[in-house]
């Protein structure tokens, strides 16, 4: 709670709504002691689409291209989450080769989304070209992705049952090149970002995360993994198919920036990983299950199936009563509970640590707002 | 004092790797496309608005007018009519209206369509001056196709005609019913059940 | 084994009901009823047996009455626990936003949608909707313009 | 030709280099922003500005012509006089010190016996006119700005200084013809290859580039002291930004790399190579690196510039005493 001028030797800093670094319209409003944060709160909700309601006036078929508008950057996870909570609230068993394809497009969707992370974070630390090496290498995903989902950033491609297209060998070979591709430019962000001097010291040492703060404040995904707790939602409570692959999940030691950085691109070797093994066992069968019925009638009862974005955990909390229109959705976004503890973690540091910390938990706004 | 010396090293070398790989990636050449001079292949899988299909067979499109993607189009944007005519077995669409402006490309009426009378188009310059530019007119639009493919161009009725056409169906109907009853009279059965249509 | 050792924690609690649930078909592994004013007691419980507060929302199950639902899980060990709790209309819950900092936002939230007080909770005020906002959206009675109103729940 | 004679042949020479630095000042920013447009675009794999003209070449030119047209607003709260004075004060000091910079042995519009201390003084200037921006305009983010600049500046002046004077040692003299005179032999980069990088990372603070571009910094402070300048008043901030990398660029080419001299081509010509040189340095820079934080920013120059400019300073005293 800020109220202006408490004491005479702070003042309220305006940070947003509309700041080059808040990625998205995020308002927090500072109270400075110089440059040092004294407090700080938030204000958000400019994004506020109400999916939740929407989601009470739709059928289940029809708030399905609402998934990819929640979390933009990794729009198949929360395709998936939705489409596995309905799938459980139905009893349809999906087929295996329909789990690897969507491994595989999720996890090359989960690469864009820290690709993107990693151009637009060290852009809020003043370096602009690792933003346009990415977007190179991001490209490359979104037309592959592009052949088969149709989109190439708000996708809505997994159906109730399954997916609606096959992928075919020029996608596998694609993707194949791609991988190669990605590993090979490891070194170069290694050289431009990872090593750098000036990036270690903005980044060592700040904004930490320590375990209890995560507990207390539910903080799940890589921020989580950052501070060294290894709570995937892929190991830890297996879907889909990933109990079929061999990842690890990277962690980090002090849960300051530089972990959370580390974790976010040892991640995307470990997707590269995934993918590999799931291209090499791509089982051949049917795409989409059978028995899918065209109007969704789900007996009543409630679900809730989380699945582990780019971000961290998303939950989809369904209940149904029975009608064709769910009762109530509860999107559990992870993004939420991330933001809440940046208040805390903001205190007493520069303004460029806010910046910096604030893109290091890699918030996506209109998430947090639905 | 050595770590002091060893740290300004260290950090002054990292600095100079950085700009190694800025310095090769400024004599490599350019990834972008200048857009409106070069244009990329689109995927064949891109996601345009949805359009009727052009039946190389029947050379005209399959709509049946059974309203199935208006009715599971999430933000409620297409408008279906249709109307059946003398001598045709079933309904044939005859206003087929989309508003592009909040369409969110799901798919979802592609895929619902029972006589998969409906496809993604490759058009991709969506931009327009105002919000009536992306109100599609499938039924005109398909006959733009039809003339660049240089087939006979499907018609599409006007007012009178497809009032016509349901007085015709009308009296074709009230025709079946009498006929139907009186079988039943003759036969002295119940009447079976009408085919009910939606 | 989590599964165990809530169960014994909340014991003490006397709630209503503690019991194994569905996990394959509602992702559950253990649901528990207990009165709103329980919750307290309840979140520190399981904050003592190392949990995080996963989700928290309400549902607006009848014209009298809401439905309080916790999600908790824990980082090490799968065990997810779903607490729900009925709150009678106009009655106001206890907030648990100081066992769990991660409420604070819930709990505004779900104030701000559903229009249900916290008592005790530090900050209280919209957090989606616009301060001078008059709305509880996802109260089963509002309908937004052009929607049709949706049945309100018997 | 009365005039003339009462001028004298300085008087000509004064007023024939006014003209010609406005000039160049003006051609040179647009050059420079073209370049930096076309440096960074080349390196993050892009082509940059291609629409106005050959390789759009006078791109530029139709950004100052927009920024010509556009209305200067002048918010409600600034302090009115130090608002409208603070583009003005940043742009003279930088004009002011192309009076001694040598582009040839005879291009040079005068050569004062104090030339390297004369630009030291005005690049210092700039500083001033950065906190008048910042402070008039009532904007909490342009204070920010300001503040960070003159600490900036402070911090970083006194290792320019030192660095400069173990140049100045080994010649004898602050005229700048002279440090270029004494370089007949050898370049000074050769001998002094520590004093060059120290410069070069102190002209890069001096000048607020990437990655000590704190004052401006645009993912923290907005555009940090000029968030509430617009049209021209913006664009001569802009303007002497790019001027004064010429100028640190045109002071580290004659104290390191022997200034106009060079084989066959005429002296001017070498002289504009080097700097441009120095300038893609500088680019090259502020295109790989992140920007460091202030803190920081101040803990290396009191850390580590500063004792690394006297230790320069010392051995350069001791070379010269032993032989």
């Amino acid at each position: 709670m800020i109220t202006s001028g408490i004491e005479e030797k702070t003042f309220v800093l305006n940070l947003g709504p509309q700041h080059p670094s808040t990625h998205g319209v995020l308002r927090v409003l500072l109270e400075m002691d110089g440059e040092y944060i004294a407090s700080a709160e938030p204000v958000i909700g400019y994004g506020h689409r109400a999916h939740e309601h929407m989601a009470e006036n739709r059928n289940y078929h029809q708030f399905l291209p609402n998934m990819g508008r929640v979390d933009y950057l990794h729009a198949l996870a929360f395709n998936h989450g939705y489409c596995m909570a309905v799938e459980k609230l139905i009893g349809v068993t999906v087929p295996e080769r329909a789990e690897f394809i969507r491994v595989i497009t999720n996890e090359l969707n989960r690469i864009t989304s820290h690709l993107l992370w990693f151009g637009a974070y060290l852009m809020d630390l003043g370096a602009f070209t690792p933003f346009l090496y990415c977007f190179d290498d991001r490209e490359h995903i979104l037309d592959l992705l592009d052949r088969i989902t149709g989109s190439r950033l708000t996708y809505c491609f997994f159906r109730f049952g399954g997916v609606p297209k096959d992928i075919d060998d020029d996608f596998i070979s694609g993707v194949r090149t791609f991988i190669k591709r990605l590993r090979s430019r490891w070194v170069d962000y290694h050289n431009l970002v990872t090593k750098n001097v000036i990036f270690i010291h903005r980044a060592k040492g700040v904004g930490v995360f320590t375990k209890e703060q995560c507990q207390l404040y539910g903080i799940t995904g890589p921020s989580l993994r950052g501070s060294g707790i290894p709570y995937d939602i892929r190991k830890s409570e297996p879907y889909s198919a990933y109990p079929l692959f061999d990842f690890e999940i990277p962690i980090g030691d002090n849960g300051d920036i530089y972990d959370r950085y580390i974790v976010r691109l040892r991640e995307m070797e470990q997707s590269c990983r995934i993918i590999e093994q799931a291209l090499n066992k791509l089982p051949n069968g049917p795409i989409m299950a059978e028995k899918v019925p065209k109007r969704l009638k789900p007996a009543a009862g409630e679900v809730y199936q989380a699945v582990e974005t780019a971000r961290g955990e998303f939950g989809t909390y369904i209940v149904s009563n029975g009608d064709i229109k769910p009762y109530r959705i509860k999107l559990r976004v992870p993004s939420f509970s991330n933001l809440s503890l940046m208040v805390e973690s903001f205190k007493d540091n520069l303004v460029a640590d806010v910046v910096a910390i604030l893109g290091s938990i890699d918030v996506v706004i209109p998430e947090i707002d639905r | 004092m050595m770590t002091y010396v060893k740290e300004i090293l260290v950090g002054f070398w990292s600095l100079l790797a950085g700009m190694a790989v800025t310095i090769r990636y400024f004599t490599k050449p350019i990834v972008t496309v200048q857009y409106p001079r070069e244009k990329i292949q689109m995927s064949p899988a891109y996601r345009g608005y949805p359009q009727l299909i052009l039946d190389p067979e029947t050379q005209t499109h399959r709509c049946i007018a059974c309203e199935m993607c208006s009715r599971i189009c999430p933000s409620q944007l297409i408008a279906v009519e249709g109307a059946k005519f003398p001598g045709e077995k079933q309904k044939r669409g005859v206003k087929y209206v989309h508003e592009h402006y909040y369409c969110s490309l799901c798919g979802l009426c592609i895929e619902v369509c029972p006589t998969t009378a409906l496809e993604y188009s490759a058009e991709y310059r969506l931009a327009g001056y105002r919000r009536e530019d992306a109100v599609i007119d499938h039924l005109i639009l398909l006959q733009q196709r039809q003339k660049a493919a240089g087939v006979p161009i499907t018609p599409v009725p006007t007012a009178e005609e497809i009032a016509a056409a349901a007085a015709a169906e009308a009296a074709a109907k009230e025709a079946r019913e009498k006929e139907a009853k009186a079988k039943a009279a003759a036969a002295k059965k119940p009447a079976p059940a009408e085919e009910v249509k939606e | 084994m989590l599964t165990d050792s809530i169960p014994k924690a909340l014991s003490p609690l006397n709630l209503e009901k503690v019991a194994p649930g569905e996990y394959a078909k509602t992702g559950y592994h253990l649901e528990v009823t207990a009165k709103p004013e329980q919750m307290p007691a309840v979140a520190q419980a399981m904050l003592k047996e190392g949990c995080f507060l996963e989700s928290f929302t309400a549902v607006h199950t009848s014209r009298e009455a809401f439905t309080l639902v916790y999600h908790f899980a824990n980082f090490y060990e799968l065990c997810r626990t779903a607490v729900r709790a009925t709150l009678p209309e106009g009655a106001e819950a206890p907030t648990i936003s100081h066992v769990f900092p991660a409420a604070d936002w819930y709990e505004r939230e779900v104030y701000d949608l559903f229009g249900i007080k916290f008592a005790g909770h530090p900050n209280l005020k919209r957090l989606l909707l616009p301060e001078d906002a008059e709305i509880h959206p996802l109260r089963k009675e509002f309908a937004a313009e052009g929607e049709t109103k949706a049945e309100a729940p018997k | 030709m009365d005039l003339l004679t009462h001028l004298g042949i300085e008087g000509v020479r004064m007023i024939v280099g006014l003209i010609a630095v406005i000039a160049l000042v003006s051609v040179n920013a647009l050059f420079l922003i073209w370049m930096e447009r076309k440096v960074s675009a080349h390196m993050q794999l892009r082509p940059g500005p291609m629409e106005v003209g050959w390789h759009g070449a006078i791109q530029t030119i139709a950004d100052a012509v927009k920024l010509m047209g556009k209305e200067l607003i002048t918010p409600e709260e600034v302090d009115r006089p130090i608002y409208y004075l603070a583009p003005i004060v940043v742009f003279l000091p930088v004009l002011l010190t192309f009076l001694v910079i040598p582009f040839s042995q005879t291009m040079i519009i005068k050569d004062m016996n104090v030339g390297i201390v004369l630009i030291l003084a005005f690049s210092t200037l700039t500083v001033l006119a950065i906190l008048m921006a910042g402070w008039a305009s009532n904007n909490k983010y342009s204070v920010f700005g300001a503040i960070r600049s003159v600490a900036q500046n402070i911090a970083y002046e006194i290792p320019l200084l030192v660095t400069v004077m173990s140049i100045i040692l080994m010649v004898g003299s602050f005229k700048l013809t002279d440090i270029v005179t004494a370089q007949g032999r050898y370049w000074f980069i050769l001998v002094q290859p520590l004093a060059f990088i120290l410069y070069i990372i102190c002209a890069t603070a001096e000048t607020n580039r990437t990655p000590f571009d704190l004052p401006e910094a645009e993912s923290e402070l907005v555009a940090g002291f000029h968030t509430e300048y617009s049209g021209m008043r913006f664009a001569l901030f802009f303007l002497a930004e790019y001027t004064n990398m010429f100028i640190v660029s045109a002071v580290a080419a004659v104290l390191f790399l022997g200034g106009w001299r060079g084989p066959i081509l005429p002296g001017v010509v070498w002289f504009l190579i080097k700097v441009y040189a120095l300038i893609f340095l500088i680019m090259w820079f502020r295109w790989t690196f992140p920007r460091v934080r202030f803190d920081q920013l101040v803990t290396f120059a009191w850390k580590i510039l500063i004792p690394l400019s006297f230790v320069n300073l010392l051995l350069t005293a001791l070379a010269l005493k032993i032989f």
